[in-house]
């Protein structure tokens, strides 16, 4: 029986203790190497270590593999790999009906059920049956058994489950079983290193012996395109994004941040890193990190800053003086669930708004979105090259879901990556003077003869001094605002992601949606609907065509986490027919909801 | 250059009288006396009147939020260590909304001189009491007289960890003059409290420490490694015996048995930080050697890696 | 001849030492007092003190008396009083042609011209005979002269010069010089005082003896309502409201406060009113008085705080504690000129977008306007009311323009002011079970058995334990939107200010525009115009009604002190044809120049 | 009542071997023995794994905003000072971001008792360094090693205006429910810094000071009247000698000629607050008697006008 297919979507759940992330970490990479295409989704418990075999300690981790280009991690899962019952509980929904669950028996023990919540006669497996396909192994006692020689404790032992089941996953999706442990080599060293390796050989060979055929279930593989591949998360794209930013902006970058989940990561990245170039800084606050980012942008390196949530809402006034001293900045908002504390390691859409209009008195400056792991190097680039070659703060919009979610990525070569210029910083022009584009110089201390003062009062045209004058401060509103409108110079053409740039049904999406929004519109449109998916960027200024592209549609409808932010700004713009989708509980959508979704509306405004 | 040199073609703008010139002038003479590069210089500043004084100094300046200085300067530090910072401060400015960067500038050792000055008021906003406005002041937010108990900044700032603490006053230009060089040549933070006089809103709060007359029973200036002596007629010197500081007449005791000032001792340091009552001590209270924030974080950076090198770490593969 | 009038517009303008705001708070107090309506407008220098004499450092108190109401300062003023050159010359333009100038000539020697920038060759009042009537009078010598006999140095005795041309014109006015007399010894003691009453009649006696009835410029004056009146600032109007919400809550109100022109006002007033049930407290930041006076709500107090600008930004991350928390909370903001530190003294209403929309996830609440002082008081009521009655933080916005302008105020009577009915602090209400209104008990620490633990983690309904739950949370978001959207049972009918309910022009105003705004649209529609004036007091969520309002006509224009903000949300709900009228240079709008542009619009439109 | 009824229905979510555990369970064993009224405390927090404690005790609590802890407990306490409110912070939250309001909160000596835990790394947001993190200190934002100087809590408080400062731990019990049953007991706002194991982050960082062996060489407790006596046989000794702290071995001299403590001595207190090395002190370090924040605003409060008043303050004019 051929079972290999086009796609497959793979869940893994069991205790945050279990070695999850890494299991799935891992099969992805090995499914990426062989020329699979990959999407994960992550989903931790809240707590640092919440108790263990309880459904609130349960990790996750769902990815899928293709042979062809993919965009989201996948509905419901073909495969299921349950470490405990607490696992198999908080998820099972999501498993298809004909599915193969692989139970780690052991973790469904009676001390397992009652962790979980269960009544002690209650068989959970015994019921999946009736629905699913299982593979139950006591993968515990495997495992201690090929560690039998191996001078661990009982405790270490157990610690190399995930191990087991690596090798089972292994060859049940036909991966390469040496390059794997040659992999594993690499990371594991010592006795730990031993043990994984045993455990690893353990699980390959139960499978190969057991003749597990029938739940073999192998991923039809393309060549991808030539290159060097690695898989990257959204942080790491980011933290890529900004070392590449020093390198071609020629001057140093100060990334100052305050930990904050899901933001922290960023700077971890760029500690552990250490790209020439950039200076990690971690301040006392968020307000100490925007601060001494503009210190350093007044001083003539980019400053750059993260966080999310609380610590964006902090960062407000830092903000207005960036707009008020016309330096480069660039903010990332790795955007959770809120409002306040929130959600902290759910995903949501919902600071947008605050993007916009989060400051007091007329601020404006240019918005981003970043739409997927792979694009979030080329992204903080442009958002760099937009803050500096317009002398303004940018604001780049990232997500929980973007940030840990992890995809092949093609390394770029170097060569072709953007220029980034920095404007005039010559002495002779007076420091708020404005080019054509309405940028003024930056002229940064050091400069013999280029001495001036700045401050967060209105400042007068060209000298920068002080001024209250009611004429100039009008002028300096409308100059600003006209250089940030300026920056569409930077955006490509309008671009589409499925569809053609006229017909009845144009469904709008910005940031992490797009993965789910192209699934469910490219469905559609293969089903001969007429439906074209646009994905925005630049969320301020908008694109200059948008609202023309827009009347090219029947009914425009705009696809977003949360309660209808981007929907708004376009239907204060434009007269045309709009709708909304939107959900505002910390999960991404599915593509198979998004679908449903579409499809109704679809034929509704046929 | 000499010190007007210094200033910058903007009207200055304090009300007449205000302690804020002094200071202004002051600060302009040690840049000139430094031979001070202005292209080569910032001044950061917070909000407050004293806080524009950046505008009125021809160098780069930056008169940025309400109490962000010490992270503004901070971050114009690290991104190039050779300039030379200073922070302009006022009390409500550094000890009201701004305190907690002002502990971490210290802690830090950020080579910064930080130049506070202390009116006990916020004047900017037209006279509310500020955290160092003593018990009982009277106020716009306090008519009935203040009963927050002041904060003091000479402890805070030891308490912080600061490698360098001085108090002077607006109106001893030349002891203000030499407190403002040696912070500047301080490797590291450097506090310098400065008593200054808001004559609007707050006048004379200083007067038994800065009026000609008064002050020699009132001040004592601190030299390293001399007696702590004071009175119209160096009559009088002071004691440590154990945790208690006592006057003590000099007619029938010689200088040399007085409290010999150590700025190297963090206890002495601090039992001069304590004294608030009318007897008070000027000049450099303690200072510290230890490594500038900046220049580690620059030495830790030099083993960086090249974009090259970053995109490779980790595990890749190829295809061909 | 007969000057009587029914309004005159008068223009107070010299040195910030020159005790010009006194001056002017007396003459408008006794225009009050003889019943004409009054309205004013102050501009102060932002320096504590600018160089005297200098055109930076002028004050200029401008007030419009009326026998019949009126909403606005004035434009162009009928008569001019000039302390000094630089007063002169900074608002010489808006000065009718064919007004009166009534000049101090002593501020106008060669030292004053020069302090002015002026040469010493020019002669600003000869130039101005040209276009108006000049009365110039050596104030400071005949001051100096009737101070003969009194002890006080020549400087202090220069001080009571503006009390010489209060004694001109109050002869002038044809107002009640025994009244003022009276007025003036219950103010000033001692010699001061006695300098001060001499200086008075000096001026008085000056004016009646000299026979100036050509000058002369008496305002009939109308019967005002019965009752007690004060003239009264919109801060002051505010720190009454905030005395009565402590009286009609019955619970203590925390007024947590920092210092920041131009909201410190409210707590300068209060710490001098000590009114009962009010904590004034002095915090040390404004992220501080935020979360105090959240503290203080939790505690079962009204947390009440108030900022501008910069302050306001700092408070974001404490009103999205407030939406999660669901405690009543009243932020006041006294809107300036921004962006940034921004222009400190100056009115603008750029904030509304901020208000709306500017924290991290969806964290909606209610915004209102006061339009004018006398509202104030009244508009604290509400906020407080539907604070704790919906229990919701509550943003309600003033600006610089209100905080200063004075008006007669008629006190009302205490047993009109509205209930506030704290909702129920049972503690066999669970912590978040939602009323009808979707409203939560409101138990507070004190209460048996009511013990309860909230936070800004998403909480679970009903218990208010913390929930990761992604159900919980959309139920959540949407409970608190739904909350807040029922606060509209709060609001009275849509009411008009001038005009029909349905028409071909509509207007459409908040906040501080209102008296320009009035005085325009009902000149053009007493001039048989189809305009109606409609300004908004709540500005989220907006009025049930107003949609429906704006279609009965042809076309709307919304006026505002920014670059169009109001506009673009009520774009974004309506497709009906709308304009913008805007500026933002700090400068509130004038009658005139709304009445020029709504008329060329209504003909345009018609 | 016994400690465990004041224990709320929810699931402890620390880290298993976390040393949280320990002071949730002294701290509810310390409203037990006060017999404290669970409807009359609030418990408040900042952010942190420290800061999760309010929902697991049965009174009632606010989890509060990162820093912010003690502005919300001043409110409180303002709004209603007869409640007995509880401030519980970390490191991070207390030092870090809410360096200011820490200080504020002690100097205004409003009547609070302040938990910090401090575990020398930030928990919740997974292990970063802190502000109390030694030089040197590995963690994810500082893989090779922390180069900022620390923070001292201890000598931070005192410098603030703290009048009560003290130090515990979180493995002795029996010293950790006598402190907090003292900084309970205080009129004021009372810091207590508590040595606290994280153990997934920064595991055994203390060892040397809570470790039962290691302890007596290492940590001395405090006690006021009573010489500065450690060592496993109580063999060693302090004495204060000027500046400086010395070790004395108490073979050859009795332990009353050493250092007496004095919890009234701000100098005693502050040299013990520098013992940063390997030998610490435990107990109190600091008390002083000041007013308290809250009774005084409502004392200067007690002359208040009625709206009546109020309405008909200032020029008036009646029309009938
Ligand atoms: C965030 C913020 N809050 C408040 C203010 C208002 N403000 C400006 S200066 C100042 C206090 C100034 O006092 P201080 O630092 O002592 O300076 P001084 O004017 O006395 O020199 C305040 C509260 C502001 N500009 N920004
Ligand atoms: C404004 C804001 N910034 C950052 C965070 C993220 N954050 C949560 S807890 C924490 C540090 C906690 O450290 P500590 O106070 O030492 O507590 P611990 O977890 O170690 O007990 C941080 C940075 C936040 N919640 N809010
Ligand atoms: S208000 Fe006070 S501090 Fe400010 S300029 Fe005037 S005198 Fe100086
Ligand atoms: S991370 Fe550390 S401090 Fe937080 S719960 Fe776990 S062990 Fe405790
Ligand atoms: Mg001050
Ligand atoms: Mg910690």
């Amino acid at each position: 029986m051929d079972n290999t297919r086009q796609h497959l979507v793979v869940l893994l759940a069991g205790d945050s203790g279990d070695g999850i992330q890494l299991l799935g970490t891992q099969l992805i990479r090995a499914a990426a190497q062989s020329g699979q295409d990959v999407r994960t989704l992550s989903d931790f418990p809240a707590e640092i270590r919440a108790p263990q075999g309880t459904v609130s300690g349960v990790s996750g981790f769902q990815f899928q593999m293709a042979a062809e280009a993919i965009f989201d991690p996948g509905d419901a899962a073909d495969v299921f790999v349950a470490f405990n019952v607490a696992g198999w509980i908080k998820h099972k929904h999501k498993l298809k009906a004909g599915g193969l669950l692989i139970a780690s028996s052991d973790g469904f023990d009676a001390r397992s059920l009652a962790l979980a919540g269960l009544a002690p006669d209650e068989d959970p497996l015994e019921e999946a049956r009736a629905d699913v396909q299982v593979l139950d192994i006591d993968v515990k006692k495997l495992t201690s058994e090929a560690l039998k020689s191996i001078d661990l404790s009982g405790k270490e032992k157990a610690r190399a489950k995930n191990m087991t089941l690596l090798g089972m996953l292994t060859w049940l999706y036909g991966q390469d079983a040496e390059a794997m442990e040659v992999d594993l080599q690499r990371q594991f060293k010592g006795t730990v290193g031993e043990a994984n390796r045993a455990a690893f050989r353990a699980g390959f060979h139960l499978a190969e012996t057991a003749e597990w055929s029938a739940y073999r279930r192998e991923v039809a593989s393309k060549k991808a395109a030539p290159g060097t591949y690695k898989t990257l998360s959204g942080s790491q794209g980011i933290a890529l994004g900004i070392a590449a930013t020093a390198r071609q902006l020629g001057r140093q970058v100060l990334y100052a941040g305050y930990p904050i989940t899901p933001a922290s990561d960023i700077l971890h990245e760029l500690a552990r890193l250490r790209p020439e170039g950039v200076v990690p800084f971690q301040a006392e606050d968020e307000i100490a990190s925007i601060t001494a980012a503009l210190g350093a942008s007044f001083a003539g390196n980019l400053g750059i800053t993260a966080s999310s949530g609380p610590g964006i809402s902090l960062k407000g006034e830092g903000l207005g003086l960036a707009v008020m001293l016309e330096l480069p900045l660039v903010v990332i908002n790795v955007q959770r669930g809120g409002p306040s504390t929130g959600l902290p390691t759910k995903m949501e859409q919902s600071d947008l708004f605050q993007a916009l209009y989060g400051r007091h008195g007329e601020a404006p400056m240019p918005v981003m979105a970043i739409k997927r792991t792979g694009e979030a190097m080329e992204d903080v680039l442009l958002a760099a090259k937009m803050a500096v070659e317009a002398m303004t703060p940018v604001i780049l919009l990232s997500d929980a879901y973007i940030a840990n979610s992890a995809e092949p990525f093609r390394l770029p070569s170097i060569d072709t990556l953007p220029t980034i210029d920095a404007p005039s910083g010559a002495a002779d022009r007076a420091p708020y003077a404005r080019d054509a584009q309405g940028v003024r110089p930056w002229i940064t201390p050091g400069t013999a003869a280029g001495m001036h003062r700045i401050g967060g009062l209105e400042s007068e045209a060209d000298t920068g001094h002080v001024s209250y004058d009611a004429k100039n401060h009008q002028n300096m509103v409308d100059a600003r605002a006209d250089k940030v409108n300026q920056v569409t110079r930077f955006y490509g053409p309008l671009s589409v992601e499925v569809g053609e740039h006229t017909g009845k049904l144009l469904v709008i999406g910005w940031g992490s949606t797009f993965g789910a929004l192209r699934t469910a519109v490219e469905k559609l449109h293969k089903e001969g609907k007429s439906i074209t998916h646009l994905h925005l960027k630049h969320l301020f200024p908008l694109h200059p065509d948008v609202y023309e592209f827009i009347k090219g549609f029947g009914h425009t409808v705009v696809v977003e986490m949360n309660q209808g932010q981007l929907v708004q700004v376009l239907r204060s713009q434009t007269q045309a027919p709009m709708s909304f989708i939107g959900q505002t509980s910390g999960q991404p959508f599915g593509a198979d909801f998004l679908y449903a979704q579409l499809n109704t509306l679809s034929t509704q405004k046929a | 250059m000499n010190g007007k040199d210094f200033l910058s073609d903007q009207e200055v703008r304090w009300c007449p009288g205000c302690g804020d010139y002094s200071v202004l002038k002051q600060f302009t003479e040690v840049l000139a006396s430094l031979e001070a590069d202005p292209a080569n210089t910032v001044v950061v500043s917070g909000i407050g009147c004293s806080s524009r004084l950046p505008y009125y100094v021809n160098t780069y300046g930056i008169h940025s939020l309400h109490g962000r200085a010490p992270s503004v300067a901070t971050g114009i530090k690290l991104a190039n260590p050779s300039l030379d910072v200073w922070i302009i401060t006022g009390d409500g400015d550094a000890l009201s909304i701004g305190g907690n960067h002002l502990l971490h500038v210290l802690r830090r050792n950020v080579q910064v001189p930080i130049l506070l000055f202390n009116n006990e008021i916020y004047g900017l906003t037209k006279g509310q009491y500020s955290p160092t406005s003593r018990a009982g002041a009277l106020s716009k937010s306090t008519p009935l007289g203040s009963i927050d108990y002041p904060l003091n900044p000479q402890t805070l700032a030891l308490g912080a960890g600061a490698t360098f603490v001085a108090r002077s006053m607006d109106r001893n230009p030349t002891h203000l003059r030499q407190i403002l060089m040696l912070a500047k040549s301080h490797e590291g933070s450097a506090l310098v409290e400065i008593y200054q006089n808001c004559n609007v809103f707050n006048d004379g709060v200083f007067e038994a420490f800065t009026d000609k007359k008064m002050q020699s029973d009132h001040a004592i200036f601190l030299t390293h490694g001399e007696p702590l002596v004071f009175g119209s007629h160096r009559d009088k010197g002071l004691v440590l015996s154990g945790s208690q500081v006592q006057v003590v007449s000099l007619t029938d005791r010689s200088a040399s048995e007085c409290w010999i000032h150590d700025e190297r001792d963090p206890m002495k340091a601090y039992a001069l930080a304590r004294m608030t009552g009318d007897l008070r001590p000027f000049g450099v209270f303690y200072r510290e050697d230890r490594s500038v924030f900046e220049k580690q974080v620059h030495r830790a950076l030099s083993e960086t890696r090249s974009l090259e090198e970053v995109l490779a770490m980790g595990r890749t593969w190829k295809v061909d």
